[in-house]
Formats: C-alpha cells, sequence, structure tokens
C-alpha cells in the first residue's frame, strides 16, 4: 500500500508530465522512450529554486524551537505533577485537552485569537500596559511566532505526558538509596533522576520530531504559508507546487528528496528507539 | 504396552549459532516419573517444548507410542503441559479453566460438569471454581493447572519447573502429594526442575541435562553415589562436593594417595579400576563423609585450620585449611568453634570418587 | 556488656488499621550481626525502613548509640542501606557509584580516591572502576552496592535480602564474602531476609518476625533447637519442624503422646508439674532429632512409613502418626519403603511440647 | 519519588499552564455561541451578552433557522445584517452551509478505515509478535510509513486514484483507503506493544489444549486483548476523524469531511463566519474529547508507538 506510491513519485519526476499534457499513461510510457528530463527536475530544484531550500530551513528552525520549548515546559509541568495537589486528576485532563482537539480547528481557533483586535493583542496590552495591535498573521517573524506558539500550544500535553510517564518509570530504589547517602532532592532530581530519563527524552524528541516536520494543517489554516513565503514550510512548499501551480512533475521531485531526507533521519532515529518498539519493552 | 510411552531420538536444536539441545536421547517407560534437572539454560524447557510441538527439533526424531510425532502440530499429540507460571486463563474461571480441554474437543455440557467437579473434588479444590485465577493463593493456582491438565487423560504430562513459584513450606507439602498423585492415577510425567533435592524426592528416574546434554540417566540415589562425571558430582548435591586434585603413587604393592603435602595409603578394595601407573587424578569427597576425631586419637586423621564457619540449623558447613588444601565439610547440629581453630579430622577413603583430570569422568 | 548500637524501643507502624509492624523491641550490640527474619509481609522491611528514616513509625523509639533518631533525616543518620536489587546508578560508572556519597560528604577529590581504592581493593573490584554496571554480573553489582554504603563507614549497614537475587551456585560464595566482610570490618550488620539459610549462617542474633509481631529474639542456636513457639519451629529448618498433635497418656510409668493407635514415649525430663493426663498436647520435634532406634530401645516407637525421597546424604522418610504424618531424616543406606515400618525414638533433649491452642512453647527438654 | 512540598511558586506554573491550555478552547466555545456582531469587536468581547444558539442551527438545522424567519428574505438583527447582505439573503447559498454532509463523510470514512487500519494491524502485531514476521525491516518500513510526510504520500494518491488509474478519486472508498493506509503504522505498533504484555505461555497452553495456532490467535489472544484492540481503535478513530491534507487533495464535491468544511464557511460579502466555523469545530470536537477521555491511560502508548506504556 505505501511501497507502490514511492515508485511511482520517483517516477513522474523523471517526466515533465503535467496534468494538462494529457493522461498519465502516455506519461509513464515516455519514461521508457526515453523522453525523461535526466532528472532536470532535480538539479532544477536544487540549484535554482531558492523557495525549496527556504522552506526546508523553516521547517528545520520551526522544528526546533517549538520542540524544545515543549520539553521545557512538558518537564516542568511534569515536575510539578509529582507533588499532590487538590484536584490532581481534573487538572490533568484539563491540561491534557489541547492534545485532543482536531489539528484544523486548533488552526481556526488560533486564527480568531491572533486576528488584529483579538484577544492575544488584548492580552499583551494588559501586560506591556500599552495599546498593542500586533499583525499577527500578516508581519513576517510575527507569523512565524505565531506558528510556533499554535505548535506548542498544541503538542505540549504528549510532552508532559511522556516526561511524566519517564518521571514515575525512574526506579524506586536507586532514589531511596541516593535519599539514606545523604543527597538532597534537588541533588536527586540533577544526578539520579534525569540521567535515567534520557530514554525517554530521546524517544518524545524524536516521535515529536517526526510528527513536527510534517506540519500542514495548521500552519495551512493560519496562514497558508505566508505572508509570501514566511511560514512557507515543506509541507505547504509541496502543496503549492501540487495542488495550486499544477507542476507535478516538480513536485514528484521534491517530494522525492524530502523522503530521502526522511529515510536518513529514520535511520540516525532508528537506533534509540528501534531497542523500545522491537522489543517492545 | 510394550512400546515405550515416549522416545527421543538423537534430538538437536540449536538458535542460531547456540547449541541448545545437542544429541539428547531418552526412554520413557509407562506410568514413570522421569525428572529432567539441570540448571537454567540446560535446554530442560527446549526439550519440554520440542517433546510438547511447540518447537521443532532442528534434527532427531519424536516416537509417543511408537509413532513418529515429529511433524505433528501441539493439538494432535494428546499430551497436557503445566508451564512455569501455570499460564492459567486470566479471563476465565477455576471451573473454566479446567474445562477448556473438554470444550475444545466439544464434549456435551453435562459430561464437562460431571468430570470438572469430580476433578475439583479429586484436587479438594471445588471451593475455588467460580473465582478467577487472580484472587488464587499459589496452591490453588497449582492445583487448577494440574486439574486442567488431568482433566482429559492425555498420553502423558509434561511439567516444566511447576513448584518453583511457591513457597518453601508449600513447595514440600505440594511435592509429596504431586508423587502420590502421579503414582494413584499410574499416569507417566516428565518433570523439568533445576533443583536436585526435588528431583532426587520425586523421580523414578533423574536424567541430567547439562549445556544441552544428557550426562547420567539414573536412579536418585545411584546419582549421589555413582555421578558420571565432575559436573554432575558438583550439582547434585549441597554444600557441593570437594573436588581436589591428588597423585595415585604405587610402592611395594600398596597404593598411597597423596594430596598436597599429604600422602594415604588407600583401603585394598578400592584399588580396582585405578590406573596402573602413576598418575594425576581428581578425588571426589563428600562434605559428609568427613568426620571429627578426638585430637590425638588413633584413627588415621589429619589437622586443619577452620576458616570459615556456616552453621545452617541441622548441620554446620566447616571451611577446613588442610595443608594448603581447601575442603568443605558437615557437622550435626550447631557446633561451637570459631575461625583459626585447629580440629582434628578423619577422611572416610572409602566413599572417595576418582576423576579423570581431562574429560572429568569418573574412574571408579 | 558491649556498647549498644541499636535500639528499637515499643517500635509500632500502622497502615490504616493495618499494624504492621506490633510492639517490636530489639536491642543490637556494636559489631554484632542481627537477622531479621520472616515471610513476606511480617513487617522487617517496614522495619528497617523506620531504622534508615525512610519511612517515620506511628509510635516507639529508635535509637543509635543511645540517641534517639526519630526525626533525624535519612540522609544524616549515617547508616548504610543495601537494596535487594542493588540500586545501583547505572548510567555512572562503578568509580562514580563508590563515590557518591563521599561526593555528598564534601570530600576532597584525593581522599575519595583513596578510599576508593582501599574499599575497591577491599571488595576486589579493582579493575571494575571505570566499567558500567550493564557489563558486570550479579555478584559484582552487588559488591559495588556495598561499597558504595561501605565507604561512608556507616553505625550500621542494612541489608535487604541480599542474596535473593543471586544464582543458586552464587550463593554459597557471596554467603562467605559477606562474612568475610563482618569479620574484617567489625561493621554492625542487620540483615533483613526471609530465607533461613541466609539468617542462620550471617547472623549471630535472630529475630523471627510474623505479622508485625516479634516472635522470638535469641542467638541463631537458641532460635534453631529452642523455638520460642510453633511459628518460630515451622519457620525455621528443612525440612520443617514436626508437630505432632495427641492427647498425654501414661504407658506403663512412661509419658506418652497418643493419637488414633500410635504412640511417642516422651523424654522424662520433659513433663512439667501441671500437664494433666488425657490432656491436649502438641510435641514438636525437628526430622533430625529422631533417630532409628533399637529394638529394645525403651524410648522406641514404631510407625508406618508412607514415602521415601533421598536426598543424597540422607533421605527424608514421611511416616504416619495418627491420622496426620510426620517426617524424619535417616541415613542414606536405611532400608525403608512405602508400607513398610520404622522403629524411631526421639533424641531425649531435642523435644518441645507447645500449648495446643496458643502454640507457645510450655516445656522443653533441653531445659532451655 | 521525593514528595517536596507544593510550594506557592508551583501554584503559579500550574495555572499559568491551566490557562495557556484552556484559554483557546473557551474562546472557541464562546465564540460558537456568540451572534454575527459579537464575532469580530475591538476589544474582543469575551462572553457574548445574547448568547444564541442559530451558528448550530446553521450548520445541523437549516430549515429552522429559514422556517423561523418565515421562510422571506429579510435579514434580523440577532443575525446583525440588514436584509441585502450576506447570510439571510441567499437562501440557497444558505442551505449549503449545514454540515450534515460533511459530518456524514467524516463518520463513514473514519470508522470504516479504522475497522479496516485495525484487522490488517492486528494481523501483522500478531505475526510480527509471535514470530518475528519480516525479520527487522517490517519495523523500518511500518515506522518510515508514519514518518513520511503526508504530503509525500498524497502526491502519488492523487495521481494513483486518478482518472486513468484506479479511478477512486472523490469516492468514499478511496479515502476509506488512504487513510487506513497511513495508519495502518499505528494500529500495528499498538496492538503490538499490547500482544507483546499477553505471556506466550497463555497461547501456548491453548495450543496444548485443541487449539490450532491461529485458532489460539483468534479464540485465546484476541479476547484478552479486547481491552486494547478497543483503545487502539478510538486512538485511530482520533486520527482519521481529524484528518485534514488527504481529504483535501482527494475530495472535491461528492465527498465531503468535516476539516474540510470547516474551510468553506466564508461568505463573499462578510469574509469568515466564525461563530459557524466554531459551532462545526465545537460539534466535531465533542466525540474526540469523550474518547480522549476514556483512552487516556493507553494515549502515551499510542502516540510513541507503543515504546512508551505509562
Amino acid at each position: 500500500m505505501l511501497i507502490f506510491p514511492f515508485i511511482l513519485e520517483f517516477v513522474i519526476s523523471l517526466t515533465e508530465w503535467q496534468p494538462i499534457y494529457g493522461d498519465f499513461w502516455d506519461a509513464f510510457a515516455s519514461v521508457f522512450t526515453h523522453k525523461i528530463n535526466q532528472g532536470v527536475g532535480y538539479n532544477y530544484l536544487i540549484t535554482d529554486e531558492p523557495r525549496y531550500l527556504q522552506a526546508l530551513g523553516r521547517t528545520v528552525i520551526i522544528s526546533v524551537i517549538s520542540l524544545c520549548l515543549e520539553f521545557v515546559i512538558g518537564l516542568a509541568l511534569a515536575t510539578l505533577f509529582l507533588k499532590k495537589f487538590w484536584g490532581k486528576r481534573l487538572w490533568f485532563t484539563a491540561l491534557l485537552s489541547p492534545m485532543m482537539i482536531m489539528p484544523v480547528v486548533v488552526g481556526y481557533t488560533w486564527f480568531m485569537l491572533f486576528q488584529y483586535n483579538g484577544p492575544v493583542n488584548q492580552f499583551i496590552g494588559w501586560i506591556t500596559f500599552s495599546e498593542t495591535n500586533l499583525m499577527w498573521l500578516n508581519t513576517g517573524h510575527l507569523a512565524f511566532i505565531a506558528v510556533i506558539t499554535t505548535e506548542v500550544w498544541h503538542w505540549t500535553p504528549l510532552f508532559f505526558l511522556i516526561m511524566l510517564s519517564g518521571l514515575n518509570s525512574v526506579p524506586e530504589n536507586p532514589i531511596r538509596a541516593a535519599t539514606v547517602l545523604g543527597a538532597s532532592n534537588f541533588k536527586i532530581f540533577w544526578t539520579i533522576i534525569l540521567p535515567n530519563m534520557k530514554a525517554v527524552i530521546i524517544i518524545a524528541f524524536v516521535i515529536r520530531g517526526m510528527e513536527v516536520i510534517k506540519l500542514f494543517d495548521e500552519i495551512y489554516i493560519l496562514t497558508r504559508g505566508g505572508p509570501g513565503t514566511a511560514t512557507e514550510t515543506i509541507s505547504l512548499y509541496l502543496y503549492k507546487l501540487a495542488f495550486e501551480d499544477f507542476r507535478l512533475a516538480y513536485a514528484g521531485s521534491a517530494a522525492f528528496i524530502v523522503l530521502i531526507i526522511t529515510v536518513v533521519l529514520i535511520n540516525m532515529m532508528l537506533k534509540p528507539i528501534r531497542y523500545q518498539l522491537v522489543e517492545g519493552r | 504396552m510394550s512400546e515405550p510411552v515416549l522416545e527421543l531420538r538423537s534430538i538437536s536444536k540449536n538458535f542460531g549459532e547456540n547449541q541448545a539441545l545437542d544429541d539428547v536421547n531418552l526412554t520413557v517407560e509407562h506410568g514413570s516419573l522421569i525428572v529432567l534437572l539441570g540448571p537454567a539454560g540446560a535446554g530442560k524447557t527446549t526439550t519440554l517444548r520440542i517433546v510438547a510441538g511447540l518447537e521443532a527439533p532442528s534434527s532427531g526424531s519424536i516416537f509417543i507410542e511408537g509413532a513418529d510425532f515429529t511433524k505433528h502440530q501441539p493439538n494432535q499429540r494428546d499430551i497436557a503441559m503445566i508451564f512455569d507460571n501455570l499460564a492459567l486463563y486470566p479471563n476465565k474461571n477455576g471451573f473454566e479453566n479446567i474445562a477448556s480441554p473438554l470444550r475444545i474437543a466439544k464434549t456435551p455440557k453435562d459430561e464437562i460438569d460431571r468430570r470438572v467437579h469430580e476433578m475439583a473434588g479429586m484436587l479438594k479444590i471445588d471451593h475455588i471454581l467460580e473465582r478467577t485465577p487472580a484472587t488464587f493463593s499459589g496452591g490453588e493456582r497449582q492445583r487448577v493447572a494440574l486439574g486442567r491438565a488431568m482433566i482429559r487423560q492425555p498420553r502423558f504430562y509434561l511439567l516444566d519447573e511447576p513448584l518453583s513459584s511457591l513457597d518453601f513450606m508449600l513447595r514440600i507439602d505440594l511435592r509429596t502429594e504431586l508423587k502420590r498423585l502421579q503414582r494413584e492415577t499410574g499416569q507417566t510425567f516428565l518433570f523439568a526442575t533445576p533443583d536436585y533435592t526435588e528431583a532426587m524426592a520425586l523421580a523414578d528416574t533423574v536424567c541430567v541435562l547439562l549445556d544441552g546434554k544428557v550426562r547420567q540417566i539414573a536412579k536418585a540415589q545411584e546419582l549421589y553415589d555413582e555421578p558420571v562425571d565432575r559436573d554432575v558430582a558438583r550439582f547434585v548435591g549441597n554444600p557441593p562436593i570437594n573436588i581436589i586434585p591428588a597423585r595415585i603413587t604405587r610402592d611395594n604393592g600398596t597404593v598411597n594417595i597423596s594430596v598436597g603435602s599429604m600422602t594415604m595409603p588407600l583401603p585394598a578394595k578400592m584399588e580396582h579400576g585405578l590406573p596402573s601407573s602413576v598418575s594425576n587424578v581428581e578425588i571426589g569427597l563428600r562434605p559428609e563423609h568427613v568426620r571429627i576425631v578426638e585430637s590425638g586419637s588413633d584413627v588415621i586423621h589429619l589437622t586443619g585450620i577452620v576458616n570459615d564457619l556456616e552453621p545452617l540449623g541441622m548441620h554446620t558447613t566447616v571451611g577446613l585449611d588442610l595443608e594448603g588444601v581447601n575442603l568443605f565439610f558437615t557437622v550435626e547440629g550447631v557446633q561451637e568453634f570459631k575461625d583459626g581453630d585447629k580440629v582434628d579430622v578423619h577422611v572416610d577413603l572409602e566413599s572417595l570418587l576418582f576423576f579423570d583430570p581431562e574429560t572429568g569422568r569418573r574412574i571408579t | 556488656m558491649a556498647k549498644i548500637k541499636l535500639e528499637l524501643v515499643k517500635l509500632c507502624k500502622e497502615f490504616g488499621e493495618l499494624n504492621a509492624v506490633d510492639d517490636v523491641s530489639i536491642a543490637i550490640e556494636e559489631s554484632e550481626t542481627m537477622a531479621l527474619l520472616g515471610p513476606s509481609g511480617c513487617g522487617k522491611t517496614t522495619i528497617l525502613n523506620m531504622i534508615v528514616g525512610l519511612e517515620k513509625p506511628t509510635s516507639g523509639e529508635i535509637l543509635i548509640d543511645g540517641k534517639s533518631v526519630l526525626n533525624v533525616p535519612p540522609g544524616q543518620r549515617n547508616v548504610g542501606l543495601v537494596f535487594q536489587d542493588y540500586a545501583v546508578f547505572t548510567h555512572m560508572t562503578v568509580r562514580q557509584n563508590l563515590a557518591y556519597g563521599l561526593k555528598l560528604r564534601k570530600m576532597k577529590q584525593p581522599e575519595i580516591d583513596r578510599e576508593i581504592y582501599k574499599v575497591s581493593e577491599f571488595l576486589s573490584l579493582g579493575h571494575q572502576l571505570d566499567r558500567k554496571p550493564s557489563e558486570l554480573g550479579a555478584s559484582e553489582l552487588q559488591r559495588v552496592a556495598i561499597g558504595r554504603t561501605l565507604v561512608t563507614n556507616p553505625e550500621i549497614l542494612l541489608l535487604d535480602e541480599p542474596l535473593s537475587n543471586l544464582e543458586a551456585s552464587m550463593r554459597n560464595q557471596m554467603r562467605r564474602e559477606l562474612r568475610r566482610i563482618q569479620g574484617e570490618t567489625g561493621q554492625t550488620i542487620i540483615y533483613v531476609t526471609h530465607d533461613q539459610i541466609e539468617a542462620l549462617s550471617l547472623a549471630h542474633q535472630i529475630a523471627v518476625m510474623n505479622l508485625g509481631a516479634l516472635q522470638q529474639y535469641d542467638t541463631a542456636r537458641n532460635v534453631y533447637e529452642y523455638p520460642a513457639n510453633r511459628f518460630v519451629g515451622s519457620f525455621l529448618g528443612n525440612p520443617p519442624m514436626n508437630f505432632i498433635r495427641g492427647k498425654l497418656a501414661e504407658d506403663s510409668g512412661q509419658r506418652v503422646v497418643s493419637s488414633g493407635e500410635s504412640t511417642m514415649p516422651l523424654p522424662a525430663g520433659i513433663i512439667g508439674a501441671d500437664m494433666t493426663i488425657g490432656s491436649d498436647v502438641v510435641v514438636g520435634v525437628r526430622p533430625e532429632s529422631l533417630n532409628l532406634a533399637a529394638a529394645d530401645n525403651p524410648g522406641r516407637f514404631t510407625s508406618e512409613v508412607l514415602a521415601v525421597e533421598p536426598q543424597g546424604p540422607e533421605t527424608v522418610v514421611t511416616a504416619a502418626f495418627g491420622d496426620s504424618s510426620f517426617k524424619v531424616i535417616v541415613p542414606a543406606g536405611t532400608d525403608a519403603e512405602a508400607g513398610g515400618a520404622i522403629t524411631l525414638a526421639p533424641q531425649s533433649d531435642l523435644v518441645a511440647l507447645f500449648d495446643a491452642e496458643t502454640g507457645v512453647r510450655l516445656m522443653n527438654s533441653g531445659g532451655a | 519519588m521525593p514528595e517536596s512540598k507544593f510550594t506557592p511558586f508551583n501554584l503559579l506554573g500550574l495555572v499559568a499552564g491551566l490557562l495557556f491550555a484552556v484559554f483557546p478552547i473557551f474562546w472557541m466555545v464562546s465564540t460558537s455561541f456568540k451572534v454575527r456582531s459579537e464575532w469580530v469587536t475591538s476589544p474582543p468581547t469575551w462572553i457574548s451578552e445574547r448568547p444564541t444558539v442559530d451558528n448550530y442551527l446553521t450548520i445541523l438545522a437549516p430549515h429552522i433557522l429559514l422556517a423561523r424567519r418565515g421562510g422571506t428574505d429579510q435579514g434580523d438583527e440577532d443575525f446583525g445584517g440588514s436584509k441585502d447582505d450576506g447570510v439571510g439573503g441567499a437562501n440557497a447559498d444558505f442551505l449549503n452551509r449545514s454540515a450534515w454532509p460533511g459530518i456524514k463523510g467524516t463518520v463513514i470514512i473514519s470508522v470504516c478505515a479504522t475497522i479496516l487500519s485495525i484487522v490488517v494491524g492486528l494481523m501483522a502485531a500478531i505475526s510480527i509478535s509471535r514470530y518475528r514476521f519480516g525479520g527487522n525491516f517490517t519495523p523500518f518500513f511500518i515506522l518510515a510509513g508514519r514518518m513520511f510526510p503526508p504530503i509525500a504520500i498524497a502526491i502519488p494518491f492523487v495521481i494513483m486514484f486518478g482518472p486513468k488509474v484506479f479511478d477512486m478519486t472523490d469516492t468514499y472508498f478511496g479515502l476509506i483507503v488512504a487513510y487506513a493506509a497511513v495508519t495502518v503504522p499505528f494500529s500495528t505498533w499498538m496492538l503490538k506493544s499490547f500482544v507483546d504484555e499477553l505471556p506466550q505461555e497463555i497461547e501456548e497452553a491453548s495450543m496444548m489444549d485443541g487449539y490450532s495456532r491461529w485458532g489460539a490467535h483468534l479464540k485465546v489472544t484476541v479476547p484478552l486483548i479486547k481491552g486494547g484492540i478497543i483503545a487502539t481503535a478510538l486512538f485511530i478513530l482520533i486520527l482519521n476523524w481529524s484528518e485534514f491534507l488527504f481529504a483535501l487533495v482527494l475530495t472535491y464535491t461528492e465527498v465531503q469531511t468535516i476539516p474540510v468544511q470547516l474551510s468553506k464557511y466564508f461568505s463573499a460579502t462578510e469574509g469568515t463566519l466564525y461563530g459557524v466555523q466554531a459551532a462545526l469545530a465545537m460539534v466535531s470536537i465533542i466525540p474526540l474529547v469523550v474518547i480522549g477521555f476514556f483512552i487516556q491511560r493507553h494515549l502515551v502508548r499510542g502516540l510513541t508507538l507503543g515504546a512508551i506504556k505509562r
């Protein structure tokens, strides 16, 4: 079910085929009648299509920033949950709720919030005691921040959940051993608990990393990659290429390059989680 | 029944490059209780799984009542197996657990009720038929597993360390009860365990399995008194046998055995079977074959210095340094001496075992 | 009397209405070794946690070197605890594990290195110092856990089930190692275990616990040979002590216990003044305290053999007495098989009489 | 875990976290009850003075709204617009606002795709877990299926579903197959982690009792991991329910799903119909939150491909 699309993709990317040229089978045949463009699509993309590389760059930046933010906030919240407090169960469900919301709805919700006269500006106004009306979705770097905020809001609960289960899976006895040896809670956290959670933290970054580079729904609704290409991630660029400019051939080759990059990324990431996944321990 | 109930003919099995079983041959007669004895990882469970059909042997064949069953699926072999974690169905109550083989065989409902209640009576577990396994005690779980295996009168039973999860006192009681049950029903049991005391207490014959090879098949006491090699001798018996290098010397007719700086004449009847020429051997000395004697008594004795004392209630294990040779022996009850004391001991030479240093096989 | 190192005074701990530890008082002397022995769930681990400070007692006092430590936090009680699963810090090397306690005590590095060298030589961990715990075997991990605590030379060293995670073959060797550590360091050690072999072989004094209550606290020998009640008798000994229930009777001048048609003569010294003939009694005798008796031995009795279980050096024979049975240890060569008869006589000084209801020992033929 | 006390600073952190998480949801809920005039105001109105259910009626029961307004065209003030502009005016335009086709589409597609994905996933999970099927290539392949950006798969799908090939564009069957294809990795891994937790001996014991190999799997393993299967199915349902890209790309008019429908609430005259959009968003969210609450325990397992079990 999944292998066939990849082969197909590779084939198209070699051809100049456009939907308007006629039906697909001729293009398919043309591959074998050496009318292919010798992969001109590929070098075109890399050499003189800056937008492609920029989109890749933007995707990486967005991913890195949002992952780090999600990790810090998630871990902080998780450590708070180690302590006992009233209504813990309710609080826990509330904190998890953003994760349950459809990406599309998240997009629309934050679209409303980031309106010129929306509550975000109002909120900032309260804090900075000044009348602020930032054009969130229309100015380059602000849109960038908006997208990251949305992503962080949507998926921090997952980090929170993984960190919490990580904290709970740290074996009890080494902590008690350290206590008896005289270590303070703070010292125990840094020298025993955190190192023990290295595997869990890696898994969280890997799993979330796989998701965030595929970001499409929220951005498509929030800024559609705008203003201009300020928030255009690789997914959006491919979408535009394939379904707006209908240059399927280029979209094919671009997508194929992305597949290759993802394969490389998988192998890199597979090592830490392979043990977990294959053994299922 | 002339044909043996089970026959393993040169069964070998390897997982990747590690050789789990190497040319295992075993014949199980009808109504006997054979125990597969060996340390963890010796291949006991693999053997049972091959007999059950859960694993296919790499080579060799399995004959059940004379017919070749090597290729058959588990459910075609009519064998019952009790796993070490008893593998009860957690979502079914006691009654259903015991009745499951009959349900699968589509036995009529009223017959199932009759036979399950009859079995529960015999195993004294009628009171737990309605409850689920999570609420059972160790002994009850074990009896339900037994009930499930016996309800369908299979050809024979495979038991993979069924007592290992029980606590100490219950294990001793259930062990005797299992033996009584086997004797009364005349069924054939193939029982795997790493605990040699369990093996000796239960078995008609013990089959010692070490590193996937069958080392010895013998009666329980024979296994202890005449082990086939060094490893079996070390494995059976706690505190373990002392294996000490020694030299056999012959001068004018009498055979002497010297250990370190000590030399003692061997009693005449021990000489047969010993190699004629001067040679190095390894002697096996059971801890109970060394007795303390009053200092200065006329019996041939040696003096050594105590270097370890382990009171164990019934016996006390004493570590002795006999002129550089370290050995352990057991003394009745709780003795009153300390590290460093000098002690005179008499070694019962008649019960010595001799092993070939290279092959480890027993000479006499 | 040597200095009392640790004293528990009327210690109690309740979890809800279950009182896990019920009025336990124990004193242990300097460089003595003591074993807290009992089945799982008898409160021994709770006591361990209270001594170390990981749990607060509901009532009672804990004195170390005479001073109360109740409100001293676990880190400052200078007691060492070795866990059953060793609880070694897997992400650190052996050296870092050993140094952890010393770093907390703000020791200077050269001093730390010296201490680590000393303890690693003592526990023969010299060549493992820079390896990760994942590469070590069970007994090495155990030594790292012990070393990590020993290096901070605690007032008291507590070990929680030290041998239960080891392979059977390793246990003999590890028990020898623990005895060597005891001897050479003179450390006051408390073992918490459910394994009687461990307790008997490692501890001078044994405190037998059951359902939170202290059953008996005495030297290993007294606990084994003169159990204070039926529980202690049944918990120690392999196979455990036989408890023969019957009526006290007079048979040609000799006191006997009879049940059904079998009778067992009792050694003279056992009967106290207040025991009336015909009352219910329970006789406690260890399988190894019953010996084969010659035909003319006055104290002999015969009973039918039910089962024979060879054990190697000895054989365990199960024989009938009234409607119950008892086990006896006979030398390997004895010719006894199921259905036959066997004549036995109890060893005069090792028979105990227990109260039928409370199980408390009434009289002991050994006089202790 | 060290039980240090709960300092006020911690409370501050918790409250901030809660506000950040809950506020947007609160905002959407309140917008769905706002009258159109309150949709976009400055300063923004947090809670509507005249909460109305019209937005919900627009998407769920437009005829009631129409009937209430006497079937005529005159706008009324609660729609904040004069007669001639927008919503109240063009009935046809009004009627196609109803969300029912979208809801129908989403329900059918996500349920069928979930069932297909679970069935395939269960077979794969059992064979990987019990027979090491596919050696170590399978984990890579299944992980890859999940890691590739959907857009990279969407392009070939569009072509594959194109007129001359399978001709499945804009059909229910097409989208179901697409959704199943993308979610099989999830279902396989999550089910595998449940199957792994079941000791193999129980199956083998049932084989000894008389079941064949796959008989044991079906009669013993599946009933024992029933809870796991339900949790996985619900989890996959959430994924399918909220999928947007494939729907956007593979469907035009015939097949509608909620996410795509959400982006259609744009009237030429007064821009995005925020209230109506919020209403549909609310309608589509409720089942997800309810399901999410039920399988909360298994969420970690699902999202981390079974790598982490809480």
